[in-house]
């Protein structure tokens, strides 16, 4: 139970950072830390006391494995859903760069043009 | 971006081989142990940020350049599109594993799996050569930048 | 042939930025695409009204992904490619001085796969994944004029976006960890199985505020002004016509409605931010100048106005009142067929008067029907449509929402709708009286006259506008909306036809 | 399960160190050690390949970081911070934490997974009929290639995505649209 509460408090502590945080990168980085406590939550999910990588290795029975496995499913997403925040990163700190070329500085409240 | 000191250069020559074979090993060998295109495709983009950091964008652009990249990137997309639609045209539907269906290999050997290790070598390509495009026009930016 | 709904814009858009890497050629990447989006169209047409489900890989459904096109996905499908077709052949005109058209049209590409992903997908992480595929694209399109207002909007759009999808995946992290399932048909068999609904709550808690995100609905509306009259006028169409309504309203509603089964309160919830977003996005509207930007917040006031019906057809299910529900359910759906017509017309129109005038300040400008009648036609057509006036399609669908609100018994939310009617009504006579009416003012700039390419799209825009007025016709409604409305209605039917039970 | 509980503890804390520090390196170091713990605690989960993706990801995004923020003078940008908004995610966390004590019992234990706890959930059959259907040893790959290989279809496409759009933000070329260059 304490396990799924710290990835909560990581989730927590990322989502601090985009909602009070000035600076570009401060933000930028409270995104990836919240896609990370959301992965491990899913692992945490998959996770079976005393289980094993769901790699069958030569020589294992089907059923055997079936009892001892790791649930592969949230891996498989988890493996997707980093994927994916690669490419968020990846145009999150492109738009950043250009930002910075634009204003000179990271600080959002010496950014903000536009109106509400 | 003028590339860094010579020891970096000499390590840096002797140990990408390795990281690049590292990386084409765990994309093409993913169905059987723990790896995958993705993480192969880090690893290969990872090989040439490595080579570029150390030489500087201009030695490297003879070795892998941005266009190669990004050609890269869209011709591997398209053949992981390609091997769905193959599927489809076979009347097996999208996506289908159809090699395994027709040439099932033997189990825990190279070439199992059907369709899985040509897709993995695809992704592989696709998020190496992406990846590198991402790095490079980051690299480039700055150079600009710094003009 | 369902695949090729989503692998023919993935091809295209993979292909576009390949051709570019060597030659730029801008008429061959704008035909390539008003070619896809023509077919595209004529598929979905072909397909309207069909029931089927498509097994991906062969897979049955809980193990593999499925394809479902039934009522409701069909008539977002025909949205989606009729928006996008119109506004490609608006591109091709007005973005012909741009340069990277390559990149451009395949984001654009891409933009539209993952609505088809969306609209057709039977799986949750898979619409999640499609649901990225479009936001991404579209964070990437909204920058794309790289200036500096431009380039703050998208990244505003994009820290917004990301932060809803981060809470959608939680959401979803959490229903599989309470049915063990992704399937949206395995879903809601399994849901009704489980004992204690709590975590069932929270995940649907966390898909409202996820999906909130990316449809506005209004305590997460702030980003959407900006990217909406930050981005390139043919992609403002595009995200206030079919982009928020297909990731935020159509994909919430697919899980809530077929996925969960409705838990408690959330059609009561879904009601009170329609009629939020609805008040507020009509107020602030009504003070602003810009004309983008006014027509950006309306998208907000609009968007309540579906989310609204959506949500009394949620109540009156849960009162057993299948009658009525169905009213106010065709009542949402076919306020988002007429929202995203005459909202892709206004945006697109506003394109044709900023290159007429040089600019969207309401106070600078004015007399637009003297310069180019036929613009102003048709803008007079658009805003008359949104306001509710009657012959136009935006009257009827507003009716119908009250008269479901009042057979219903919900007459607060009646008096809600009828007056954010008036505001509406109210700022866009404010546009009538700056822009069209009265004398020319302002500079016109040299590319004053706006060719064909300009105002075709817009006038099969406004012809729209008005033959989806006969929609309200109960034959009509009953072949068109009705089985859309059904679809979410009916959650067994949509069980049945996934797992075949 | 206590060795989880302490690489998680650790991720935490340098998770706080990442957004607290002053100066823009040492933030970004420290939130490699969150990615790189949270990759070791994968490990022990039994998640080899999301250990290693997540090892060569974690690489590659403080290469980028690093690069786009180096030489910028990015110091921590202080004062003014909403305060409203800190009290108001406070309640909510708060909130949260209690509805979690509240209703844990609903949830399945940990340690038991879907496959534990749900009968003939697609789990089940990927690790059943994983090797003899799709041919793979390894089961996540099965998935993603060929039970679930429109989702990784879908994973490239957002990846090309995302990067098309990058590039084209950051491609330098003057353009002739209204609007432009400022």
């Amino acid at each position: 139970m304490l396990t799924y509460l710290l990835a909560f408090i990581l989730f927590a502590v990322g989502l601090y950072s985009v909602i009070n945080k000035r600076n570009l990168i401060k933000i930028i980085m409270g995104i990836i830390i919240m896609e990370h406590a959301v992965n491990a939550f899913l692992i945490l999910i998959g996770y079976r006391i005393s289980g094993k990588a769901p790699i069958l290795e030569k020589g294992t029975s089907v059923t055997e494995f079936v009892n001892s496995a790791m649930d592969p499913l949230p891996q498989a997403l988890v493996i997707t859903s980093i994927v994916i925040s690669l490419g968020v990163v990846a145009l999150m700190v492109a738009l950043a760069v250009r930002l910075y070329q634009h204003y000179g500085t990271f600080d959002i409240t010496e950014i903000r043009k536009l109106r509400g | 971006m003028s590339g860094m000191s010579p020891i970096v250069k000499t390590v840096t020559r002797w140990v990408s081989p390795f990281i690049l074979a590292f990386g084409i090993y765990i994309a093409l060998t993913g169905h059987l142990t723990p790896g995958g295109g993705f993480p192969g495709g880090v690893i290969i983009a990872g090989c040439f940020v490595l080579l570029t950091l150390a030489y500087g964008k201009e030695k490297v652009d003879g070795v892998f350049s941005l266009k190669s990249a990004s050609v890269t990137d869209s011709l591997a997309s398209l053949s992981f599109l390609c091997m769905g639609l193959l599927g489809y045209v076979f009347g097996r539907g999208f996506l289908n594993n159809f090699i395994q269906s027709g040439f099932p290999g033997k189990a825990f050997e190279l070439l199992s799996g059907g369709n899985m290790p040509i897709i993995n070598v695809a992704i592989g390509f696709k998020v190496g050569g992406s990846l590198f495009v991402v790095f490079a026009y980051l690299a480039l930016f700055r150079a600009i930048e710094e003009e | 042939m369902l695949p090729l709904f989503v692998a023919i814009p993935l091809g295209v858009g993979f292909l576009l930025p390949l051709i570019e890497e060597f030659r730029e050629r801008t008429r061959l990447f704008a035909v390539t695409v008003l070619l896809e989006t023509g077919l595209l169209l004529a598929l979905s047409l072909v397909k309207f009204g069909e029931k089927s489900i498509y097994r991906l890989g062969g897979w049955p459904p809980p193990i593999g992904i499925n394809y479902v096109l039934d009522g409701l996905s069909s008539l977002v499908l025909v949205v989606i490619s009729g928006i996008a077709f119109v506004t490609v052949l608006f591109a091709m005109t007005y973005m012909s001085k741009y340069e990277n058209l390559g990149k451009f049209y395949g984001l654009f590409s891409l933009m539209l796969a993952g609505m088809y992903g969306v609209a057709l997908t039977g799986d949750v992480f898979n619409m999640y994944v499609y649901l990225e595929v479009a936001a991404i694209s579209s964070y990437a399109l909204v920058g794309f004029n790289r200036g500096a207002e431009e380039l703050e909007a998208s990244f505003k759009y994009l820290i917004m976006g990301a932060v809803g999808s981060v809470f959608i995946l939680l959401g979803i992290a959490f229903l599989y960890g309470s049915v063990g399932s992704l399937n949206i048909a395995d879903i809601s068999v399994r849901v009704s199985e489980v004992s204690d609904q709590s975590f069932i709550l929270l995940s649907t808690a966390l898909f409202i505020v996820g999906f909130g995100l990316k449809a506005a609905f209004i305590p997460f509306h702030s980003w959407l002004p900006d990217a909406h009259s930050s981005a390139p006028t043919p992609i403002s169409a595009m995200l206030s016509g079919v982009l928020i309504k297909v990731l935020g309203v159509y994909a919430l509603s697919r899980i809530l409605f077929n996925g969960l089964n409705l838990p408690s309160l959330t059609p009561q919830l879904l009601t009170w931010i329609g009629a939020g977003s609805m008040f507020i996005g009509g107020m602030i509207a009504l003070g602003q100048n810009d004309l983008k930007r006014l027509l950006a917040y309306s998208s907000i006031s609009q968007m309540g106005y579906i989310t609204l019906g959506l949500g009394m057809g949620g109540i009156f299910i849960s009162q057993g009142k299948p009658a009525i529900a169905t009213l106010a359910l065709i009542g949402g759906l076919f306020h988002l067929v007429n929202h995203a017509t005459y909202k892709s017309l206004l945006f697109l129109f506003s394109g044709g008067v900023e290159r007429i005038f040089g600019t969207r300040d309401l106070s600078k400008i004015g007399g637009i029907t003297r310069v180019s009648p036929v613009s102003g036609a048709t803008g007079t057509i658009g805003t008359l449509s949104i306001s509710g006036v009657p012959p136009f399609n935006g009257f009827w669908s507003k009716l119908v929402i009250v008269i479901a609100a009042i057979w219903g018994g919900l007459y607060p939310i009646a008096g809600i709708v009828l007056f954010t009617s008036a505001i509406t009504l109210a700022y866009y006579l404010k546009v009538q009286r700056e822009l069209f009416l009265g004398e020319v003012v302002g500079e016109i700039a040299d590319k004053g006259k706006i060719s064909p390419g300009i105002y075709v799209p817009l006038l099969i825009l406004a012809i729209c506008c008005i033959g989806l007025g006969l929609l309200y016709l109960p034959e009509i409604r009953g072949i068109v909306l009705k089985p859309a409305a059904l679809a979410l209605q009916e959650g067994s039917e949509y069980t049945q036809l996934v797992l075949g039970l | 399960m206590v060795l989880i509980q302490i690489f998680l503890v650790f991720t935490i804390i340098a998770a706080l160190i990442a957004v607290e520090a002053p100066s823009a390196l040492s933030s970004i170091i420290s939130l490699g050690a969150v990615g790189f713990g949270l990759s070791i605690a994968f490990l022990w989960l039994g998640a080899p390949d999301i250990a290693i993706t997540q090892v060569v990801v974690e690489i590659l995004t403080l290469v980028i970081l690093i690069r786009a923020t180096i030489g910028k003078g990015v110091t921590e940008i202080r004062g003014n911070e909403s305060k409203t908004l800190l009290i108001g995610s406070l309640i909510l966390f708060g909130l949260g934490s209690a509805f979690f004590a509240n209703y844990l019992s609903a949830f399945p234990e940990f340690g038991k997974s879907a496959i534990d706890v749900f009968s003939e959930t697609p789990s089940q059959f990927y690790l059943k009929f994983g090797l003899e259907k799709a041919g793979g040893a390894n089961v996540v790959n099965d998935i993603l290639l060929d039970f679930r290989a429109y989702d990784t279809l879908g994973e490239a496409t957002v990846l090309f995505t995302a990067i098309l759009g990058a590039i084209t933000l950051l491609n330098k070329d003057v353009f002739f649209g209204e609007g432009g260059e400022k």
